[in-house]
């Protein structure tokens, strides 16, 4: 079956300084896929790139649809969903306006169930419900935004490193809560990261950007077991 | 005492048009984090159309909507056309931005519609004034109270229980975030100087009636609107109300008890605002984040 | 002042009493210790009035300067009004002086001195100086040095004409007919001044007095003025007018003459219930002062400055303005019962023809009576020179039949008396006939402008 | 030799080139253009004290008008009341703007961003009123007429300097002297550890702090020298105009006029103001002089650009779409163009745009 996400010659940058050289990479349905790299490699870019928040050139294809080019709003409403670097909170609105800011896209009825749903989810945001967004600690909000990203039903979830700046115990808690909604409800993800050992904990598979370029790339298990990986990313 | 509640009255009539041109002020400082120089030069086009209208024999509360509604779209366009080009350049260039539109449209104003005065604009309701045991209440205080309280009704109900209103608040607050949620944020910002442009325009459809309509009339006006925003604070729609009607009440009780600042009238709002500032640097009712230009 | 009022609607608009230039700026208050404080004798101007020896001495003017801007038959005026910003309104002068020099240029043009057969066309040099004294003076300098003008005319605004003053007076140009009833322009020691015909307001105040005596002599008197030089000197003429009577001024309050929202302080005012209301103020002030009284239910004898004299303004007051009084110099245009006048028929076909101006307006029957009285000025000077041109200003008496001035009224001047304007209609507002009506005879103040004025203020 | 050397180099080769041409403007023009040529200068040296405050320190202010108007009016009333001379008046104008800058600087450190422009607004708005209150001198105006005599350049000026009959010239080289003094002062203290300390507390003002630069004293002595060179541009005015005068119209366009030349000549750059001054003043005379002597007769013309009601609507559309095409003004502008210039040449990867402060 063709791949959910399928991003071919990728080449972006910012102005006159070019980033990415030609990155190619994709994501299937239900898949968790891992982006490792350390920082400057481009991860972010990758991600900005996808959703049009900058300019690239080559090939986005959403279901087989080129989608580079198109303005954010439009790849929202496609169904990708971005959980940017730093969380993104809209600060001056409250938990529930958040969420429900989430479900823009959506003409459905269904929207304050599934408010309701993702505040049981994540209980500390029930508990916050009518709390100004800012107010609130790195974790919720971290929580908060991938509650905020899910309330769009996307078909795509793409997470820039949602581990920066959080205590690691509430790291672990955050990558099982991710790997519960990719094996209970098939939410395909694709998360860059610097902390290799949870990422590829929950991930099928994952690749290495250095500089710009895909330079290894395979299963979770095989990047966990390559030396490489193991010295660069995992510390060990 | 009967003196002194006159006096309020005045101060809370010209109070409810500070505070309507400073709500304008605040809705375009929260989308586009600017000061709008040419929100008085816009209003006063409006009101020359309003006038256009009323000397075509058009009914009056017909001139008024048509004038509202026009208004609505010249501020989208001008959004659109004038101030996204430079949205993202240095706040210095987006002042010198509104400053040219300040000279123009004064300037378009008097080549298109005539510079002479215009007096005796038809009225959307009858001038009377009562005055029980010597105090005037007048209906235009009445009325622009009224429009004023509808006013933030309406943006009450918009900014609060709506769907485009959340997103208008989100847009103001992160737009990156409200892109990536599908919020389209161009559209959030045209809305925001639409609805300034039409807030402006009703300002002045209903003050100028009674005031005279001339090249020069939103000026002053502008000046106390400005000190009514700054007063209270630049990002709240509650802050430009209040800060509105201290102004306009500061105003006459300073013109009828302190006769020696009587003609320099003016001193009085700056004055508050420094006061005010040196307490609490955002304004009365400002968040902390609204210092950086 | 009065604005012209394009009324589409048809209904014969605007009275238009002309009396501007002091809306723009002008007397001011006392005091300012000038270091040349004026001492009126020892001047280099005045001189015994038997006429012999001349007004304006010519003795240190620059040589050869005299007879600048005439080439061959045409003479170059130059003048200096706001044509651009917030008061471009006045260009309507611009289009009635150029109406009537069309009109005699066509007919010829002007013939210096009369009966000497030599015709000129008169050549007439605009600049925009949007109002500011800084714009004027540079005008003034180039169209004296560049444009080489015979004389200056109907330069508008009290500030713009003193900011010049130094430059005409030691270039010993003409400054002719400047659009301010400002009494400055007696000032002896500057001859090369002349104001126009506009109704200085130290007299506008000794009517308005004299009025008060004859009907409540011992009124209480409540002041509105612009806070500018204009305001000013209706106040400070009061005050003096006022010694010696048993009038008092109960309270004043000035107004920012660029906003026009006098509300808070006419409330001030009518809370003293004074009997007598002075209204020194221009523009949209005069009918929201008007209103701002009629709300209070505070019923005054009312003085309005002149400049306010326009039916667009009075209008707007309503029933409010009934029974004020006020002054007018000139026979109004937009008054059906004048239009069968002669002049009144040659100044609407003329202006007509030669502008899109709309003839009903005070302003550019004022344009046009002052551009006639220039033209009366060089007819009456035996030779084409600055000097001599000067020199007949100062000592004017052909002052009739010139343009649209009240029948009977006589403007001329002499060693003694340096202002023009100084007979004038006094008329009240009858607010169901939608226009004003005169008030007993023409007054004739001739001559009485110099003593009426503050002392200071003449001489600063 | 580095593409940055060399911009300095054609900076400095410029200069002196325009040094050469505005020496000998008033033997080439006639006594009006010179005046407008001093009008120039004197708007530049107001937006060069400008451009310290708001393109070097970060806080913007509309309402230098009042501080050039203080100048103005202590010269103007020294020399018409007092008697005094022109220069001498310069010792007491530039303390006075400054002091008076500094006491406005205070209350502007706790009023930040659009407060502070809304401040200075009413500084702009609140100064003509108090010359009505205080000031009554020519014809009782708040206008301050001076007289040839008044105006006369003292005795030790030579002839060639101040044709008798064209005063205009003693006032046009006082006012040229004086701006190429503020260019070198400005010059000299941008790259002075003051100049640094400006940027770095416009930049960020908490960093500043940490390395020890007291961001509460720069801000105050940048708002007082911005004062003094407007100041000091008022006191030139007097000479240039012969005159001081205040109204509330004419002050708030003095200092939009000023922040205008910032912005289209270049914040944050020494010679940016000077050329941006040049630029409004030239634009304003080709607007509301040569247009409608030429295109008023033209009819549909006539009541568009031939007509000088106009005039501001023409700047005003100008000015927008001047900052649309050059958001850096035109010492930025060119700087970006000699950068994109060099990379395109030498291959090298481009350097990155000189540092602001050339």
């Amino acid at each position: 079956m063709s791949a959910l996400l399928a991003v071919s010659e990728l080449r972006a940058g910012y102005g006159a300084v070019r980033v990415l050289h030609g990155v190619d990479f994709s994501v299937d349905e239900g898949e968790v896929v891992v982006v490792l790299g350390a920082n400057g490699a481009g991860k972010t870019t990758t991600l900005r790139a996808i959703c049009g928040m900058i300019d690239g050139q080559g090939r986005v294809e959403l279901a087989g649809r080129q989608i580079l080019g198109r303005k954010p709003e439009q790849n929202a409403a496609a169904g990708i969903a971005h959980v940017p670097q730093g969380r993104g909170t809209i600060v001056d609105l409250n938990v529930v306006e958040n969420l429900r800011i989430g479900a823009y896209t959506r003409g459905d009825k269904e929207v304050d169930a599934d408010i309701e749903r993702w505040l049981s989810v994540f209980p500390r945001l029930g508990e916050r419900r009518d709390q100004q967004a800012g107010s609130m600690s790195g974790g919720e909000q971290q929580m908060l935004a991938i509650a905020r990203a899910m309330m769009a039903r996307p078909k795509l979830v793409l997470l820039d490193e949602p581990s920066l700046g959080l205590a690691p115990i509430v790291t672990q808690m955050l990558f099982r809560t991710l790997g519960d909604l990719n094996r209970e409800q098939g939410v395909s993800m694709l998360i860059v990261e610097q902390n290799a050992n949870l990422a590829l904990g929950i991930a099928t598979r994952g690749y290495v950007l250095e500089t710009g370029t895909i330079v290894t790339s395979g299963s979770a298990a095989e990047l966990a077991g390559n030396d490489e990986v193991r010295r660069a990313y995992l510390g060990i | 005492m009967s003196l002194f509640l006159t006096q309020l009255m005045n101060g809370i009539g010209n109070g409810a048009i500070y505070a309507s041109l400073a709500l304008a002020l605040v809705l375009i400082y929260r989308t586009t984090g600017i000061l709008n120089f040419a929100q008085g030069e816009m209003a006063l086009y409006s009101t020359y159309l309003f006038w256009y209208f009323t000397d075509r024999g058009l009914p009056v509360i017909v001139a008024i909507l048509l004038t509202v509604v026009l208004s609505f779209i010249g501020g989208a366009v001008i959004e659109r056309v004038v101030i996204r080009p430079v949205e993202k350049s240095s706040p210095l260039v987006l002042v010198i931005v509104t400053i040219g539109m300040f000279l123009a449209l004064n300037s378009i104003v008097q080549v298109q519609f005539g510079s002479d005065i215009k007096t005796n604009l038809p009225r959307a309701y009858p001038r009377h004034v009562w005055r029980p045991g010597d105090v005037q209440i007048s209906t235009d205080t009445l009325v622009l109270v009224g429009v004023l309280i509808l006013e933030c009704l309406v943006l009450y109900l918009l900014f609060q229980h709506t769907k485009l209103g959340l997103a208008f608040r989100a847009v103001s607050s992160n737009p990156e975030s409200s892109r990536l949620a599908g919020v389209p944020a161009g559209r959030m910002l045209m809305l925001g100087w639409a609805l300034a442009a039409a807030l402006g325009a009703l300002a002045g459809c209903l003050i100028i009636p009674t005031l005279g309509l001339q090249a020069s009339s939103m000026q002053s006006i502008l000046v106390f609107s400005f000190a009514a925003a700054a007063l209270g604070g630049f990002d709240s729609p509650v802050g430009a109300v209040v800060g509105g009607l201290i102004v306009g009440v500061a105003q006459s009780l300073t013109t009828q008890y302190i006769k020696s600042l009587s003609d320099i009238v003016l001193v009085v709002p700056f004055a508050l605002i420094l006061i005010v500032l040196m307490v609490r640097p955002q304004g009365l009712f400002g968040s902390r984040r609204v210092e950086r230009v | 002042m009065n604005h012209r009022g394009r009324d589409r609607r048809g209904a014969s608009n605007s009275l238009r009493a002309l009396a501007l230039c002091t809306v723009l700026a002008l007397a001011f208050a006392a005091c300012g210790s000038s270091r040349r404080s004026g001492n009126t004798t020892g001047n280099t101007g005045a001189s015994t009035p038997g006429g012999t020896t001349p007004i304006v001495d010519t003795s240190n003017c620059p040589a050869g300067q005299d007879s600048v801007g005439v080439s061959g038959n045409t003479i170059t005026l130059g003048t200096s009004l706001p044509e651009s910003g917030l008061y471009a309104p006045f260009t309507a002068i611009l289009k009635g002086e150029r109406s009537y020099f069309n009109y005699l240029n066509a007919q010829g043009g002007v013939e210096v001195p009369k009966g000497s057969g030599k015709k000129y066309q008169i050549k007439l040099v605009d600049k925009d100086d949007a109002y500011d004294a800084a714009r004027t003076v540079t005008n003034v300098n180039s169209l004296i040095n560049d444009t080489k003008v015979f004389s200056l005319f109907n330069v508008v605004g009290t500030k713009n004409n003193l900011g010049a003053r130094d430059t005409v007076n030691s270039d010993c140009v003409p400054d002719l007919l400047i659009a301010s009833g400002a009494v400055q322009w007696g000032n002896t020691k500057f001859p090369w001044m002349l104001g126009s015909e506009l109704v200085p307001y130290p007299l506008e105040v000794r009517v308005f007095v004299d009025y008060l005596k004859k009907n409540k002599p011992n009124a209480k008197i409540a002041v509105l003025k612009a806070n500018d030089d204009f305001g000013q000197s209706y106040a400070e003429t009061l005050t003096e007018l006022i010694k010696g009577t048993n009038l008092t001024v109960v309270q004043t309050q000035g107004y920012d003459p660029e906003s026009s929202d006098v509300k808070s302080a006419v409330t001030s005012l009518a809370a003293t219930k004074a009997d007598a209301f002075l209204l020194g103020a221009t523009l949209l002030a005069c009918p929201n002062a008007l209103t701002a009284m009629g709300d209070a239910g505070w019923k005054p004898i009312v003085y309005m400055s002149g400049t306010c004299v326009s039916k667009l303004l009075l209008g707007a007051a309503g029933k409010n303005a009934d029974g004020l009084l006020t002054v007018t110099p000139l026979v109004d245009p937009a008054d059906p019962g004048n239009a069968s006048l002669p002049a009144m028929q040659l100044y609407m076909q003329q202006v007509k023809k030669y502008s899109d101006a709309d003839a009903t307006d005070g302003i550019v029957a004022y344009g046009w009576t002052t551009a006639a009285l220039m033209a009366r000025i060089l007819e009456n000077s035996p030779k084409l020179t600055r000097s001599s041109v000067m020199e007949t200003a100062r000592n004017f008496k052909d002052g009739k039949g010139i343009g649209l001035e009240l029948p009977g009224a006589t403007w001329d001047t002499s060693a003694t008396d340096w202002f023009l304007g100084e007979t004038f209609q006094l008329i009240t507002y009858d607010a169901t006939a939608g226009h004003t009506k005169p008030l007993g005879p023409l007054v004739n103040l001739d001559g009485k402008t110099a003593e009426l004025s503050p002392q200071s203020l003449l001489h600063s | 030799m580095t593409s940055r050397r060399q911009l300095q180099m054609i900076g400095l080769a410029a200069s002196i080139v325009a040094l050469v041409v505005l020496s000998v403007i008033p033997h080439l023009t006639s006594a009006t253009d010179t005046q407008r040529w001093a009008q120039a200068l004197y708007i530049g040296m107001a937006a060069m004290g400008l451009n310290i405050l708001t393109g070097y320190n970060g806080q913007v202010s509309i309402g230098h008008g009042a501080f050039f108007g203080l100048g103005a009016y202590t010269t103007a009333l020294l020399m018409h009341q007092h008697g005094w001379q022109f220069l001498p008046t310069l010792l007491v104008s530039a303390p006075l703007c400054f002091v008076v800058g500094v006491l406005i600087g205070f209350p502007a450190l706790r009023v930040k961003g659009l407060y502070l422009a809304l401040v200075t607004l009413g500084l702009a708005v609140l100064f003509p009123d108090l010359t009505k209150h205080y000031v009554h001198v020519t014809g009782g105006t708040n206008l301050v007429a001076l007289n040839r005599t008044e105006l006369e350049p003292p005795q030790w000026v030579p002839t060639w300097l101040s044709a008798i009959g064209r005063d205009d010239q003693w006032a046009y080289y006082v006012t040229f002297a004086l701006t190429v003094v503020l260019v070198i002062a400005t010059y000299l203290m941008v790259r002075s550890r003051f100049g640094r300390a400006l940027i770095a507390v416009r930049d960020h003002e908490a960093a500043a702090e940490t390395v020890g630069i007291n961001a509460a004293r720069i801000k105050v002595l940048a708002f007082g020298l911005s004062a003094l060179y407007a100041g000091l541009a008022g006191s030139c005015s007097v000479l240039v105009d012969h005159l001081a005068n205040a109204d509330k119209v004419q002050t708030f366009q003095l200092s939009i006029k000023f922040l205008v030349a910032v912005v289209i000549g270049g914040a944050a750059t020494v010679i940016g103001p000077l050329i941006g001054a040049g630029i409004v003043v030239g634009l304003q005379w080709f607007i509301s002089e040569v247009l409608p002597r030429h295109l008023g007769s033209i009819g549909i013309l006539k009541r568009t650009l031939g007509n000088p009601a106009a005039s501001p609507a023409i700047f005003g559309i100008l000015l927008i779409l001047f900052v649309f095409v050059m958001p850096d003004g035109i010492v930025g502008g060119l700087r970006r163009f000699w950068a994109r210039l060099m990379s395109g040449r030498s291959g090298a990867p481009p350097p990155t745009p000189a540092p602001l402060t050339t």
